[in-house]
This record gives structure tokens, C-alpha cells and sequence, in this order.
């Protein structure tokens, strides 16, 4: 299969769309003359114009609150905040306006808006550039919630996006744009929504990784392996909806898990993941759930605490040997 | 500060039919929320009203300005508006009343009605919230050349919001045809607009956002729907956004229950006599057009109609309890959202 | 001990600390004039004059944003945002300005800033008024969250914060305001921080309830009793700092556990809960750990509806009921 | 637009030293950029670097007219205000260098360094974020009876936030001492003004908020101080806030690294002719006061400062790992908010 970068996976689902469905387009801060800052949405403008390749004023919360009344006159706009952290300068858009228009309006109203986010720490960013904000609308019903973590996933999750009728948050990691993998070709290629994706197979521990972790998780299962560890790990893909009945198989089998993610431990995607299986599968369960994340702590500037605050693999690697009795 | 046309010229100026509408749905809009009013207190309606008693000529002046294909965003003061743009009021209160027909099946309440058919793309709660809901409709329909407004309606208060700021900039920007329509009624909840506004006329601010602003008599229909006719002809031309200040006023308390500890009641009756339903109703009997016979008949069509909506509502069934969790999602994937 | 309500428990603590302190202010939507829409600051503006109690435009950035810059130059400002759904209108300025501010400064920024927001159903409210936003930012480091269940907890837990130097999120739950209960009468009384209450011994299951689910989960305590059920409920009273020792105690002695919150119950403040739990106490569990909260749907208007999507003590009794094996 | 006094008046108006300083730290800025991108290339420095050269001018003359009782709030592109501000570019660079004697110990790099011993209330990385920040600053000091004055520098871009509307409103009704001080370098990273704002003047956007709003010529230093100074004069007099607008221009890309698809050689090149050092130094050599030696002689004590500041960061030990927690609350009731 042809090789893609996640960056080019993601503008081949978009481009795709937009050559497709006239009704399509991405509205965003510098997506179109400057390329978009992470180069995502490069060349786009030059295909489709400044009609459907649309430069907004820095003003987040007219970027979401329009791309919600566009969607709600029959387009299907695809809107980008340029980086995650600038997500809650919309937040009331976000979340008591694009959740919860079609509820409200009893079910009546259709929301075609896929909102397109960066996450993670680009390194030495610091606290305002480098939020994983994965969780922070996980509480609010209306919303579905999507982590890619690899360039197929990026682009058959974006795709099941664009074509939906409901609002999505899709989370990019900025660590992960540089990332090559296979991509199908196939043009009806997609990934539906609440199926995780067992990545690697094993029987001793459950490792749970959410975007960049999923490809941590991987680089820990190695290093478990060495020490005659079967590791299993999954990557949920979507938060929202979550596929339960994945993760409990796992843990049924395993009886041991590790989730984690780059969002800050505390009230991060995994406390809803850890409190599901407590829930739902605490009777397969041979130890603690175990979560890894970064430390409840803003996002230091400098190389070195950041390296402290943010998780790795050795985190990943070190719970589950715990977990395993091996440490 | 524009007015309408002289009573002399309604003759030459309107059909007949424009104005019996423009009277009928202003007194519809105030027995509608006076009807309501009873109705909660009666015990039939269980949540908050913000009423727009005082305000019937701004909504419906502004409503009938536009066609069926343009659409509006409302707010917590929405029922005028709502019935300006040809709201049913027998859904209306249905929904008042959480039932199963209402607009929104009671999930909504008078907070968040909406009626996509009608180009109505909700009340709302948040004030300022709707502004750039407005902007990106009117950006779907320029993207697809259709001839199509978009007109939200926001109060004085909003104004202050910084959703009023970056959708009017933006908005401004791509020359959209979107119509900011502000009702100044010179309070939000109890705050008088000189006490969080530093400017005497709001219609100033579209300045900032290189397109005109006007400002009108809100209580004179006429005024308020010929401002919203040129604004609506700029918009289809292609000339981009205006910003309608309608000077106005509430008869009523911010909900029902405020008690209002924040204005006089010497202020309140001055404004009374300026009710622009009073006022039209002079006026249309003045110009010859109208009879007192005409505008009671009119009158009564609007309350009979108003006790079918609420014998409508009182038998209506209420929302199936199951149900609550439907329409949160068009897709809800094997109900994995749930 | 005198009785007073919590909306005037809370109201005695401001106007003490007015009284005692020239740089403590209250500034928000209608809390002057208009008294408040909840009447809790009712005659402040009497007592202290318009400087003092500060009706503000309808601008929630502003009013956060503000509230900081006062606290960075030496005032103590008490700020109220009216409805707790209101609350990311200001989003950014509390995620990425307050809360990061002292961090992001090398630790030099004081910011003795307390945010006063209602939560909860008030009913037939809808969606966009109703909401129990407790964990929306409990993803960011650097704020505190606290939620008080009774009128003494009110005033004390709101004593400690406008005696501190953080910023403190304090939820003030609307259904609670009329709620009287003894409040102690000396200056210097305060709640600390961190600090659980055991508001009820119980030996059999702990219930764990954040707010108004204090009061539902005493009544259900009182249920269970009648079954010969001893429960143990648990108010956590701040969120974060959380006390996570008199939680696992409890635990340890119970082995079960039902944690309630009116908030929806995906990623609501009880996700952490069960997470720290289901790290630190799996070992003494007996059985899942129940979660109990809003429906994941947006507050409907309808009271049936909305009854059938909001929690209540029935919904506490029936988990710990079948967590106890008898249902 | 405004521009500075004649170089003949220079005598008359302004004391050598603080012309002198004038230069002195502009040039210090000029300098602290360029070295700043060096050590960057070179490996010292870990972070982004938003450059303000070019925009020397806007920086210093609006600083100089505080005193060191005023304080600023400053944005992404923020080293020219802070130095401006009297930052003292050794803790600024050890704080690029993430060490730990730097200005945050290297917890907060070039975006969110801050020093509230002068002043200086903080970078800031989120656009518009830091103007609510000013105005509490400013309504602190106005509760307080003191006479002290907050000014936000912010871009042109950061005009659009909404943040600017609602900080601008309040203190405009409270008539607070805040300078709201827009450098109008007439892009938004990639957007040009005149993609994202209707309007060819920015500073007609203070009409909505019953202050006035000054144009100057933000690459002419004496400008940028006089307009300044009299907004100051106005806050400290409790007449309220002034927005100014500086029009310059940054001649480096957005950030370091920046391919600058979205403007012209030519145009780059026609704002270098107008270099706010170069002019400025012309002027002053032209007006007798100072010659070649002088400014040569303070230009090479700023390139002395600078060797200090980076050997000083080069030699600084790295903030320790533990450290890392530290700092997040005041009082963290013994760890547990961790
Ligand atoms: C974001 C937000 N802030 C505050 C409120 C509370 N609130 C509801 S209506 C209102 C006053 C609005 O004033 P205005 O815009 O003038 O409209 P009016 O009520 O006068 O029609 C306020 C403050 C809200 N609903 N949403
Ligand atoms: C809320 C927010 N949105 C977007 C950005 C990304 N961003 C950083 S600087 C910038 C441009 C700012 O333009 P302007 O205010 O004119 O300042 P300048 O860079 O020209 O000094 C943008 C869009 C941000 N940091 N914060
Ligand atoms: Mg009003
Ligand atoms: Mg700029």
C-alpha cells in the first residue's frame, strides 16, 4: 500500500470531500495563504480558491459559532483551531451552542461541522501551546470525540467525520503529522466511529493509549516483550463513542491494564476509561487500574521539565511491569 | 433616529394586506404572550418567560422584511420573533407546555424553539450566542449564490458580548448578507444601558465593521420594517451587512417575577404610552384604511386562535419518557454515545 | 448553633471578608441592582456602595479576565458568573490565563481570585441552564474546585478561598440555596481545603456524593437503612485538592462504593473519582464501582423528561442496592 | 496620523538622557532579537522566537512614557516591551535559554515571561488574552485611589478577539486608567489587515467605547512617547482609557522559521527604508545634540549588555526536575492538588 504522512492523510480525506460535495470547505486562521501553520492545508488553496479555502480573522469563537450556522443552512464546513489550546476561546460555541442545537431544537436541526484541532506538546512550547484538550468537552453530550493515531486512521476517522451528520471535535496531535504509514486507496476508504483497534495482540497486560500514546504504548510493549511480557494494545480511536466492549475483551483477557495519554492525568480522557471498566469490568481485573499522563502540572517551557512533566514509554512500560509484579 | 412614513402615505406606500398582517401578528405576538403569561401561572407552562410585551413592532416589522427563505437567529426573548417569521403559536405553546408536538418536542422550551422550515434557527439562552450562527448562515448562502438573508435579532446587553464583536468583524470582512438587528430596550436584566455601555447610540459601534448602522424607532413598525427592506435589498445586492438599532422598550419585567427593583414606574408608564400597538392601531384607523371594526375582528381571529393553541397544548400528550434520549445525535453508533 | 441558609452562609462570608479586608470586591452580572438573579448578594450594594459591588456588562471574558488583572496587583476579587453554563463564554481566560498565571511566572503571580458560579437544575431550565460544569476544567492544573453540599461547608469552604492566594472555581448549586442548616457563629471559622467529610458512618457501602448528591445520598442512606444497609456517605467537599485518604478509608472499610454527582456522568467529577479508586483501593473493592449521574444527554425542559435524565437518591439507593447483592 | 516634533524642537522638548535612552534601549531591543535568533540557530535556546524588529519604536516610546508604578500586559511578540519596560535582557535570555535564574525559571519561556516587580504583568501566548488582564489591573488601581495607569500592548490581528471588545466596553464605563495600545504591523501571521478587518483604521474602533482613539506613526519613537504620554496624563486624571493605534511594521516573518508566502520582497524592503532606529538616529544627529560617536558609543555598551546577558544564560544551571511542580498553586494543602 502507498505510504502517507498523517499531515497528507488528513488533507487527502478533506480534499477528497471537497471535490466531491460542493458543500464542503475549511474556514480557519491562516488555512489557506500560509498553508495553515502546520502545513496541513497546503496547496489546498491554490484547488479550490479563496471561496471554499477560507483565511478567518483571529476569532475563534465567530470560526466555530459560524461554521455551526453554515452547517445548519446545509453546508458542511470543516473548521480548524490552529492550535488546541485555543479551543475554550470558543468553548461556549462549542459547547452550549454546536452540542446542543440539535437537541435542543428536537433533533431537528443537522450538524455537519467537523471541528479539526491540534494537540500535544510540540516541544518547548510551553503551558499555552501544548495542551492535550481531548477531555475537557467530554462531559458535554451533543459532541463526539475523535483521537487518530495513525495516518489510515487520520484519514478513514476524518472521512466518517465529514460525511456524519453530527458535530466532531477531531483531535490531530502535532507529533504525529511527520508520521508516515499505509493508507488505502480505496475512495470510499473509512474508519467508523466506536471500534478501537486492537494494534498488537497479547495476553499478559492491557496497554490503552489514546494518540501519541498509542504509538508509546507500542514502543513500551517492546520493551515488555524483552522481559517476556505479552503486551495487547488498543487505541479507542474515538473517546466519544467509546468502544467498551473492545477494552473489557482485553481486560477479560488480560486482567491487567494501562491507559494512557498525553492530556494531564487528572480528569484526562482515562479517568472516564479507567471508570468504565471499574465499572463494567472490575471482576477480570488482577490489579489497579493504572493510568499514565502528564503530571497536574501547566506545561513547562524548558526541555528538561517538560521531559518530567510529559508521559513516555518508560512510564507505560514501567506500570505495567508493576502491574505485572516485576518491579 | 428614522421614522416611518407618514399616515398619509400608507395608502400609496402598503397593500392593505401588509398592514392587516403587520397588525395582526404585533397583536398576536402580545395576546400570545400575555395568554402564556396565565397559562404558567395557571400552572400549564412550567418554566421561565421572558416576554417581549412592548416589543411586537421591532420582531414583526423586522419578520415580515424578510421572505421565507431567509432565515433569523432569536434569543431568550424570542417568542415575537418566532411568530414574527410565521411561527405557529399552537406549537409555540405546546412547547411552552413540554409536549410532545411542540416545537421541540419539549426538549427545548421558549428558550430554544426553533423551526428550520421557517428559516428560524432558534431562540437561545446564551445572550450573544446566536450572533455567529447568523454570520456563517448568511456565509452558506453567499458561498452558494443563493439570494438568501440571514437577520439576528440580539438586545442592547449583547452587544457586549464578544460573539457580537467577532461575528460583525467577520462578517463585515466577507460582505455577507446578514442583518444585525439589535432590540435596544435600553436594559439588560437589571442594568441599564448606561451603566455597562459608554455610548449613547449602539448603532455607532457598526463603524468598527465597515458597514452602516441605523437607528430607528423600534416602536413604529413601519420604520423598523422599511430599515430591514433596505437592509435586506444591500444584503441581496451584494453590498454586505447593516447593523438596525431599534430603540425600544419592555413593558414587563426581565422574566415573570422580576420585581423590577431597577427602574421607575414613571419611566414604565411613558414608555406604555408609546405601545407600537396602540400607536399602529391610531395610525391605521387615521389613514382611512382601517375601521375600529376591521381591528377587532383582527383582534378576535388572534384570540381565537390563541385558545386553539392552548386547548392544543393542555391536550397535547407529553413527551415519552424513552425518548429523552433521542435526537442528541443524528448517528448515536449502536448507541455508543449514550 | 444559629441556623442560616447557604445563599446566606455564602453571603455572610463576602460581606466578612469585606468588611475585614478593603481590597475584597464582588464584581458580576447583576449582583448589585438587581440583587443577584439568586439573591445572594442581596443588599451588598447597600452596605458597600457601587465600588464595591460592581454591576458589569454582559461580557464573562471580561469579568474573569479582569478579576485576575485586580488579583495580579494586589485586590482580592470575588467574581460571579450567574449560571455555571455561562462559564466557558470565559473558557480561555480561566484555562489558559488564571489558572496558569502564578506557573507560567516562575510561581511569582498571586492570584487570589474566587469565582462564584451557580450549577445544577433549577428546573425546566433546558440545557443551557442547567448544567453542573464541575469537572469541565478539572483538566487544568492550577485552579481549585469546590463544591459545598451544606450552608457551614458554604461559608467555610468560601472563608478558605478568599483567604488564599490561588484561584478557586466555587460551584454553588442553585437547588441548595434555600437549604438551612447551623452555621458556626465565630470570625475565624473556615472549612479546609482537602479536607472529605464523613457525613454519616456506615459500615456496608460508601456512598460518595458531589453536592447536591450529598443530600440525595443521605436519603438514600436512609433507605438502605430500612434494609438493614449501613451506608457510609462521603462528601468530598473539594474536588481538587481531593482527599483521597478518607475516600480509600472509607472504602477499605466498606468495600463498595456509589459515587453520585448531578453532572452527566461521562467524564463528570466522579470519572476521577473512580479512577483514583480504581488505582489506590482496587484491592478492597467487592464489586464494581457504581457511578451515578446525569443522563449523557443534554438537561431537557420537559419535567418529566428532565426527571428521567437527572439523578436522584433512588438512583444512589438502586446501585448500592445491587452493589450490596440484594436487587 | 501623528507624527513626533521637528528635529529642531528636540532642545527645547527632551532631555539629552532621555532621547539617549530612547535610542539606547531601542537599540537594545533591535539587538536582543537578532541575538536571540543567533542563539537560537546556535542551540541556546529551545523555544519559538516571534521577532519585533522593526517595531522598536512602538515598544520603548509607549514604555517610556510609564513609570515603573504602571504596569503592561504584552503579547507573543513581547521582548521589545519588556525591555522596553526596563526587562533586563539577562533574565530575559536565561528565560529563553530555560534556565533556572530565568525570569520564570524557565517555566514559562519567551511567551509568558513576566516581572511584577516592574510592572510587567506577563507575555502572552494567547491572542488578545492579556486585554481583560489590564483593565482589572487598571480597576485595581482606580479602587485603590492610586494614580497609576495599565497598558496593553496588543496586534492588530488581536483587534478581531473578542477579548478587546468586552475589556475595551468595561473600562470605557468605568473610565479606567488603561491605555490600550495596538501595534497595527499590518499582519495577523499570514493575514493581511485588510483580509480580516473592514476598516482602514483601527483606531476608529474606540468610538464604540466612548474613548478616543489616536493614530501614530508607530516607526517615529517621539510620536509613540507624546501620544502615549497624554493617554497617560488622561488615565491618571480619571478621564478614562485611550486606544492608540501605531502603524509599523515587523521586518522578520511572523516567527523565526516563517517562509513569508503572503508578502512581497518589494514591500518588505519599503518599510526597511523607514527603520524606526535608522530615523531616529538620522534625527538626532541632525539635531546636534548627539554625533556619530555617541550613539555609536551607547550602541556598543547595548552589545556588551548583550555578550553579559548570553554568557550569563549560557553558564545559568537548568531549572532542577523536581521544580517542576513547584510553582502551580500558592498553597498546594500538602501536595494534594497534584
Ligand atoms: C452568556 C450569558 N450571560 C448572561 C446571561 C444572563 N442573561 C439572560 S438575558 C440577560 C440580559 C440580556 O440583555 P439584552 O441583550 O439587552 O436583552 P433583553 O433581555 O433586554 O431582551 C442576561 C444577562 C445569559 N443568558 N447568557
Ligand atoms: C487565541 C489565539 N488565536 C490564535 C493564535 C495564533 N497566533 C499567534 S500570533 C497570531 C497573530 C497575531 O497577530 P497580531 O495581533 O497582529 O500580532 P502580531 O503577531 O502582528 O504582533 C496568531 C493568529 C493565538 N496565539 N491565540
Ligand atoms: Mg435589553
Ligand atoms: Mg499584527
Amino acid at each position: 500500500m502507498r505510504e502517507l504522512t498523517y499531515s497528507d492523510a488528513i488533507r487527502e480525506a478533506m480534499m477528497e470531500e471537497m471535490r466531491s460535495n460542493p458543500n464542503v470547505f475549511l474556514m480557519g486562521e491562516d488555512v489557506g495563504v500560509f498553508n495553515g501553520v502546520w502545513g496541513v492545508s497546503h496547496d489546498m488553496l491554490a484547488e479550490f480558491g479563496p471561496e471554499r479555502i477560507r483565511d478567518t480573522a483571529i476569532s475563534e469563537m465567530n470560526i466555530i459559532g459560524s461554521g455551526l450556522g453554515a452547517a445548519l443552512v446545509g453546508m458542511r464546513p470543516i473548521v480548524e483551531i490552529m492550535f488546541g489550546d485555543f479551543l475554550m476561546c470558543a468553548g461556549d460555541q462549542i459547547a452550549n451552542q454546536v452540542a446542543k442545537a440539535r437537541f435542543m431544537s428536537g433533533g431537528k436541526a443537522n450538524v455537519p461541522l467537523t471541528i479539526r484541532i491540534t494537540s500535544g506538546a510540540p516541544g518547548s512550547a510551553a503551558a499555552q501551546h501544548s495542551q492535550s484538550p481531548e477531555s475537557w468537552f467530554m462531559n458535554i453530550p451533543g459532541l463526539k470525540i475523535v483521537t487518530p493515531a495513525s495516518p489510515a486512521d487520520a484519514k478513514g476517522l476524518l472521512k466518517t467525520a465529514l460525511r456524519g451528520e453530527d458535530p466532531v471535535l477531531f483531535f490531530e496531535h502535532k507529533m504525529l503529522y511527520a508520521e508516515t504509514g499505509p493508507v488505502p486507496e480505496e475512495a470510499d476508504f473509512s474508519v467508523p466511529f466506536g471500534q478501537a483497534a486492537v494494534v498488537r495482540e497479547g495476553k499478559d497486560v492491557t496497554l490503552i493509549g489514546v494518540g501519541i500514546m498509542v504509538k508509546k504504548s507500542l514502543l513500551a510493549a517492546e520493551m515488555l516483550a524483552k522481559q517476556g511480557i505479552e503486551a495487547e494494545v488498543i487505541d479507542p480511536r474515538t473517546l466519544v463513542p467509546l468502544d467498551k466492549d473492545t477494552l473489557i475483551k482485553s481486560v477479560a483477557k488480560t486482567g491487567r491494564v494501562v491507559i494512557s495519554h498525553e492530556a494531564h492525568r487528572r480528569s484526562g480522557p482515562g479517568a472516564e476509561i479507567s471508570a468504565v471498566l471499574a465499572e463494567d469490568a472490575i471482576e477480570y481485573l488482577d490489579g489497579p487500574i493504572m493510568r499514565v499522563g502528564a503530571k497536574n502540572v501547566p506545561l513547562p517551557y524548558s526541555p528538561e521539565l517538560e521531559n518530567h512533566v510529559l508521559p513516555n514509554e518508560n512510564d507505560v512500560y514501567e506500570a505495567a511491569l508493576k502491574l505485572c509484579g516485576r518491579s | 433616529m428614522q421614522t416611518g412614513p407618514e399616515v398619509s402615505k400608507y395608502k400609496d406606500l402598503y397593500a392593505r394586506d401588509l398592514l392587516a398582517e403587520m397588525f395582526r401578528r404585533m397583536t398576536l405576538v402580545r395576546e400570545f404572550e400575555l395568554r402564556a403569561i396565565e397559562e404558567r401561572r395557571g400552572g400549564l407552562i412550567p418554566g421561565f418567560i421572558h416576554s417581549c410585551v412592548g416589543q411586537e413592532a421591532t420582531a414583526v416589522g423586522a419578520s415580515l422584511a424578510l421572505t421565507d427563505e431567509d432565515v433569523i437567529t432569536s434569543t431568550h426573548r424570542g417568542h415575537g420573533h418566532l411568530i414574527g417569521k410565521g411561527g405557529d403559536p399552537k406549537y409555540m405553546m405546546a412547547e411552552l407546555a413540554a409536549r410532545a408536538p411542540g416545537y421541540c418536542n419539549g426538549r427545548g422550551g421558549s428558550l430554544h424553539i426553533a423551526d428550520f422550515s421557517l428559516g428560524i434557527l432558534g431562540a437561545n439562552g446564551i445572550v450573544g450566542g446566536g450572533l455567529p450562527m447568523a454570520t456563517g448562515a448568511a456565509l452558506g448562502f453567499k458561498m452558494r449564490g443563493e439570494k438568501r438573508v440571514a437577520l439576528s435579532f440580539f438586545g442592547d446587553g449583547a452587544t457586549n458580548e464578544g460573539t457580537f464583536h467577532e461575528a460583525a468583524n467577520q462578517a463585515g470582512v466577507w460582505k455577507l448578507p446578514v442583518i444585525f438587528f439589535c432590540e435596544n430596550n435600553l436594559y439588560g436584566e437589571g442594568t441599564h444601558i448606561q451603566r455597562c455601555t459608554p455610548i449613547d447610540d449602539l448603532a455607532i459601534r457598526a463603524q468598527s465593521y465597515g458597514f452602516p448602522g441605523v437607528i430607528v424607532d423600534g416602536n413604529d413598525i413601519l420604520a423598523v420594517y422599511e430599515a430591514t427592506k433596505t437592509a435586506v435589498e444591500r444584503a441581496k445586492a451584494g453590498e454586505g451587512p447593516t447593523f438596525i438599532e431599534a430603540k425600544t422598550y419592555r413593558h414587563r419585567g426581565h422574566y415573570e417575577g422580576d420585581p423590577q427593583l431597577y427602574r421607575t414606574q414613571e419611566e414604565i408608564q411613558s414608555w406604555m404610552k408609546k405601545d407600537p400597538i396602540k400607536r399602529f392601531s391610531k395610525a391605521l384607523m387615521e389613514s382611512g384604511l382601517f375601521d375600529d371594526g376591521d381591528l377587532e375582528e383582527l383582534q378576535g381571529s388572534v384570540i381565537m386562535q390563541l385558545n386553539e393553541a392552548v386547548s392544543f397544548a393542555e391536550k397535547a400528550e407529553k413527551p415519552a419518557v424513552e425518548e429523552a434520549l433521542a435526537g442528541v445525535y443524528a448517528d448515536t453508533h449502536n448507541g455508543l454515545v449514550f
